[in-house]
């Protein structure tokens, strides 16, 4: 008869009226993006040993590189590695050929920009950032590209205070405490306690360095609890 | 409720007379009174009409549709609309200038003119006309112009051909549209359409007439150049058919037109078939926006669910098979008509 | 807005144009802008990958029309803005720029996909054009090949708010 | 007796129904279509010039490009081609996976055939269901390869990563899933008595046409022309699966639709069985990192895409990179009996054809 295609047409596209929406509202709910999913390319100095197996394996001159001799050495240091990512196709060969991990998609894909130059990435290695920037470069030169460097910097200063500091309560370090007590007396029975706790001393090391506050208020229940453990004792 | 809005008019029509106005003067304020109220009105639900066929075209696509400007994106549309006011005019230097200015202001006139008769509640017509049908038939026809000013006028081909389809199908449809009603007015008796509506006392004529019904809707969306009979426009063929040329506020006239319509031609299939603003416990303009609004559902509801029909096969369709149903459906009537007549009823 | 034919040719914004008239708008540019931005209706032009990667935007998963810019229009006498998606050929060159100026000022061009951004894959090719910004201003870029329909989606809305700001 | 005019109408560069840069110049009396010229080249992008310049690994994502719909299956003809020429053997299991993707995106090519043909035909709603369930698909390939559309996957001598876990699950829900979303276009879209009145006999392409012009895949075998690469000139792993190659009667629009729809429905009877008889190992051969096949050799490949006979003809010159590559394009072939299909059809017949010849233009320019 005709008109029944008609009518379950009509039928399909009604019972799809009324079903739940499929739609992933973008902005404010995430896309759900797999593992592998390839967004943007990134590069990572640090791992970098400058091969150049990755400008060999880009089909379309994507990846380039520049590099300076160090002297004394064959080998060669990275003055600054540029992605073009307006040329890339998001094949993975350049990944696949790196041997270290330097290159690698991340899943971030909000890349637009208003500006073609915009998209161009350039990376420079942060012992030379300081000369480029002077010379009026208008790179973008990514932030985690220096600031896990920073970061690291930090950590490597913290650690050498830290046995600074260890060392120095190990040797008494009355006059350090002093700080973080009421009086001498009290700073003489710390120093004293962190001197035979090691324990104690590498955490109270740790506090000084990273938490002045919460080391103040540790001190003094360390003294407190001395104290009463010395008056129990004499009772006894 | 039920006389609100006639009970105002009666208000200001004796309160005007009490100023000492003549008479006729206070009607005459009181009929542009009613047409500003029909044209605004008439704007406003365009707006909630495209906001609602894109959001019915959302739902049966399982998406959401605009749901980012004001609740449920109810306020899309008004971004759109100022947005048209804003673009530039283009007029073709090659179009034809005047004709090619006039086609969309006279479409939508036409358009706004079929809502003088229909009778929008009890007592609720502008002019309560007794060939009201025939008005409405006849004003109805005429957008066909406009639309062939328009495809000739830009002097493009698309816009041409869109045309040229648009008058035949539209010649085509006209017929079985018109026979389609004959059959209501044959039971009425009447042309004037709140009479047919208060023929329809005890029967909704849907029930009488199914076949007339069915007739007038598929021609009735022909006439609007909607769903699968979108010949004109034809987005897919002729990338926006007679409108083509037409940018910014010119081309929103003419969607404004056509919605415009939509609510006519749904609005007069609920006053002929549906029993216009007849029903239970609600007011009757409450009633008949209901009913109007249900007709218009389907309409969209239909528009995205087919494919658009061929040429050819559009043509032949109305004169191979809605003009005879419909000519069949007329002598049935009649013979219905004599046969209860005889019967004594 | 009515601007003479000769001054909407060159390319330059509105804004300028207005200046250049001694016309003063402020408050009134601002809702302009307002309703400008949120309502792009795209022309429907593509001619590769990325297309498909546009049609899809408009299915149910990602759905474009949550934003308003679901209108795709197919004569660009009505179109807003021109997704350039895929490569520019020589041959195509003169067609993208002949379509782009018969629209209807203000209008804007983002540049979808790497092709379209400056030849991307094909920049080696003899018949490619170096990106869609040598033929007309292009105000947004949205790299990838092809991007996903979410990228083309932070690509209109960071265009919606350059044109909300006023500055294209 | 009344004379009438002949004009010209052009379909296209920018269309919204030429899936891309194609151009029809149609002769026109009134609705009548007289005769139509194709002309081609708005999406030529010189791939093949490319290609002489690019190593062979490098050229497999360009590869990819070329049929964008279904990018896996210019892939695979492209990287069995330089398997071909370097006489590399690719391991079981990497072959299966081929397989697998490669029958994967000829169903989502088919759908975007569906799709497009709806929507070319005035019914956008069709086309956003076949979008909804391509994007399962394209789910997939992202899993698999990192990619959506394009998705670079093969490599020369394999594939580039092994199937992840979650890949099995979603394959085997998406092949059980796929009778009933066929019920669903068969419902929404090919039972709808206006889409068969616009179908049937519309475009009709009689047998012999097509095998005089070269037309190849579906186009073909709507034509009743049983004739499908995968089963008379196997390649690869195609031998050791059984499936009906799907025929129509008439060759018009309607059969091609109808036989894609079924191709549909086998290439998931193929990834059912390469599921079941995967077996584990090596997913890449040892391939030397700088390919250098022997000089002067030269290999055409052809493989069945989409769209009909996809082949690579390379020509060695010793050297890491080719010295030509031809692309036997499908989509290029197929158009070129579109002028034969329209004359004398009406100008919506045009835009019926063109899409139910399904060409992809960046495969038929190039």
């Amino acid at each position: 008869m005709i008109g029944k295609g008609l009518l379950k047409g009509l039928g399909i596209t009604l019972k799809h009226g009324v079903e739940k929406p499929k739609t992933i509202q973008y902005p404010e709910q995430r896309p759900y993006l797999q593992e592998r999913f390839r967004g943007c390319l990134e590069f990572d100095y640090k791992n970098c040993i400058v091969c150049g197996m990755c400008t060999k394996a880009c089909p379309n001159n994507v990846l380039s590189f520049e590099t300076a001799p160090i002297e004394g050495s064959k080998k060669k240091r990275l003055v600054s590695y540029t992605i073009d990512l307006q040329y890339c196709m998001f094949c993975n060969l350049c990944v696949e050929a790196c041997p270290t991990n330097t290159l690698f998609f991340v899943h971030d894909f909000e890349l637009s920009t208003y500006r073609r130059d915009e998209i161009k990435k350039v990376y420079i290695p942060p012992a030379l950032t300081q000369v480029d920037a002077g010379g009026g470069q208008a790179e973008l030169i990514p932030q985690d590209a220096l600031e896990p460097d920073r970061e690291a910097e930090a950590e490597a200063k913290r650690l050498k205070q830290l046995q600074a500091m260890k060392t120095a309560l190990s040797k008494g370090g009355q006059k350090v405490l002093a700080k973080y007590v009421d009086t001498e007396e009290d700073a003489a029975v710390l120093a004293n306690l962190l001197q035979a706790d090691e324990k104690k001393r590498d955490k109270m090391a740790a506090l000084i360095v990273d938490d002045k506050e919460k080391a103040r208020k540790v001190a003094q229940a360390f003294v407190a609890k001395e104290r009463k453990t010395q008056a129990g004792g004499e009772e006894k | 409720m039920e006389h609100l809005f006639t009970n105002i008019a009666q208000i200001l029509t004796s309160w005007m007379v009490s100023l000492g106005l003549p008479p006729i003067w206070a009607d005459l304020i009181l009929l542009i009174g009613q047409w500003t109220i029909i044209v605004v009105i008439v704007t406003l639900n365009v707006i909630v009409l495209v906001w609602l066929e894109r959001k019915i075209s959302g739902f049966i696509q399982e998406r959401l549709g605009p749901n980012r400007l004001g609740p449920f994106g109810a306020f899309q549309t008004i971004a759109d609309a100022m947005k048209l006011l804003t673009k530039e005019d283009i007029i073709p230097s090659q179009a034809d200038r005047w004709i090619f200015m006039t086609a969309p202001m006279l479409f939508i006139v036409i358009a706004v003119m079929l809502y003088a008769v229909l009778p929008l509640g009890q007592g609720m017509e502008v002019v309560d006309l007794n060939v009201g049908l025939f008005y409405f038939i006849s004003l109805g026809s005429l957008s066909t112009i406009c639309l062939l000013m328009a495809g000739w006028g830009s002097n493009n081909k698309w816009s041409l051909l869109g045309a040229m389809r648009s008058v035949a199908q539209m010649i085509s449809y006209e017929i079985p549209l018109a026979f389609s009603l004959l059959g209501v007015v044959m039971l009425a008796g009447s042309l004037n359409l709140s009479e047919i509506v208060t023929a329809q006392n005890r029967y909704w004529f849907i029930l009488l007439q199914p076949v007339a019904f069915l007739t007038y809707f598929i021609a009735a969306t022909a006439e609007l150049n909607r769903g699968p009979f979108d010949m004109p426009e034809a987005e897919q063929e002729l990338t926006a058919g007679a409108y083509t040329e037409y940018t910014g506020m010119r081309w929103a006239l003419f969607f404004l037109a056509e919605y415009t319509n939509l609510v006519a031609v749904s609005a007069l299939a609920a006053t002929l078939f549906f029993g216009g603003g007849q029903g239970p416990w609600l007011p009757s303009w409450l009633w008949i926006i209901i009913k109007t609004y249900l007709i218009m559902l389907v309409f969209m509801w239909m528009k995205w669910t087919f494919p658009r029909i061929r040429m050819d096969h559009l043509m032949s369709f109305s004169w191979k098979v809605l003009i005879p149903v419909s000519l069949a459906n007329i002598l049935i009537t009649g013979l219905g008509i004599e046969f209860f007549r005889g019967m004594g009823w | 807005m009515v601007l003479n034919e000769a001054d909407t040719r060159d390319g330059s914004s509105d804004v300028e144009q207005l200046e250049k008239h001694n016309i003063i708008v402020t408050t009134l540019e601002k809702i302009w802008n307002w309703s400008r931005a949120r309502s792009f209706w795209p022309l429907s032009y593509g001619c590769n990958c990325c297309p498909i990667e546009m049609m899809a935007s408009g299915a149910a998963r990602f759905d474009i029309a949550r934003y308003g810019y679901e209108v795709f229009r197919a004569s660009p006498r009505q179109a807003d803005l021109l997704i350039v998606a895929g490569p520019i050929t020589l041959k195509m060159a003169p067609v993208v720029k002949r379509v782009y100026e018969q629209m209807p000022s203000p209008k804007w061009v983002l540049a979808m996909g790497n092709c379209a951004t400056s030849g991307g894959p094909f920049r080696d090719g003899y018949s490619i054009l170096p990106g869609a910004d040598t033929l007309f201003k292009v105000d947004i870029f949205v790299p990838g090949c092809p991007p996903r329909p979410e990228a083309l989606f932070h690509g209109l809305l960071e265009l919606k708010k350059k044109v909300e700001r006023g500055d294209y | 007796m009344i004379e009438t005019e002949t004009y010209t109408i052009n379909i296209g560069p920018q269309h919204p129904s030429t899936h891309g840069g194609l151009h029809v110049e149609a002769i026109m009396d009134g609705e009548e279509v007289k005769d139509a010229i194709v002309h081609v080249g708005y999406v030529h992008r010189s791939v093949e010039k490319i290609a002489e310049s690019r190593t062979y690994a490098q050229f497999v994502p360009y590869a990819s490009r070329l049929d964008y719909l279904a990018s896996h299956l210019p892939t695979l003809g492209y990287v069995q081609a330089v398997e071909k020429l370097a006489g590399i053997i690719v391991p079981e299991r990497a072959e299966y996976i081929r397989v697998i993707v490669s029958e994967l995106s000829r169903i989502a090519s088919h759908m975007i055939f569906v799709g497009s043909l709806a929507i070319d035909l005035g019914a956008t709603t069709g086309m956003v269901y076949c979008f909804r369930d391509r994007e399962r698909i394209m789910d997939m390939f992202e899993m698999s390869s990192g990619q959506r559309m394009i998705a670079s996957y093969m490599r020369l001598g394999g594939i580039s990563a092994d199937l992840p876990e979650s890949f099995y699950p979603a394959v085997e829900s998406f092949i059980n899933d796929l009778p009933g979303m066929i019920a669903e276009y068969h419902g929404l879209i090919s039972g709808n008595e206006i889409l068969q009145e616009r179908c049937k006999d519309v475009g009709i392409l009689s047998a012999q046409d097509a095998v005089a012009y070269g037309v190849t895949g579906p186009n073909l075998r709507a034509s009743g022309v049983d004739y499908d690469l995968r089963r008379d000139d196997p390649y690869g792993i195609y031998p050791r699966f059984e499936f009906r190659v799907p025929t129509g009667q008439n060759g018009d629009s309607w059969d091609r639709f109808m036989v894609r729809i079924e191709e549909m429905e086998q290439s998931g009877r193929i990834i059912k069985q390469a599921l079941r008889d995967m077996p584990s190992g090596e997913i890449q051969a040892k391939v030397p990192r700088i390919l250098k096949p022997e000089k002067g050799r030269e290999v055409y490949h052809r493989v069945e895409s989409s769209k009909g006979e996809l082949g690579f003809h390379l020509v060695s010159d010793g050297s890491d990179k080719p010295y030509r590559v031809h692309v036997r394009a499908p989509s290029f072939i197929n158009l070129m009996v579109l002028p034969l299909i329209c004359r004398g059809g009406k100008l919506q017949d045009v835009i019926t054809n063109i899409a139910t010849l399904d060409p992809v233009l960046g495969e038929s320019d190039r």
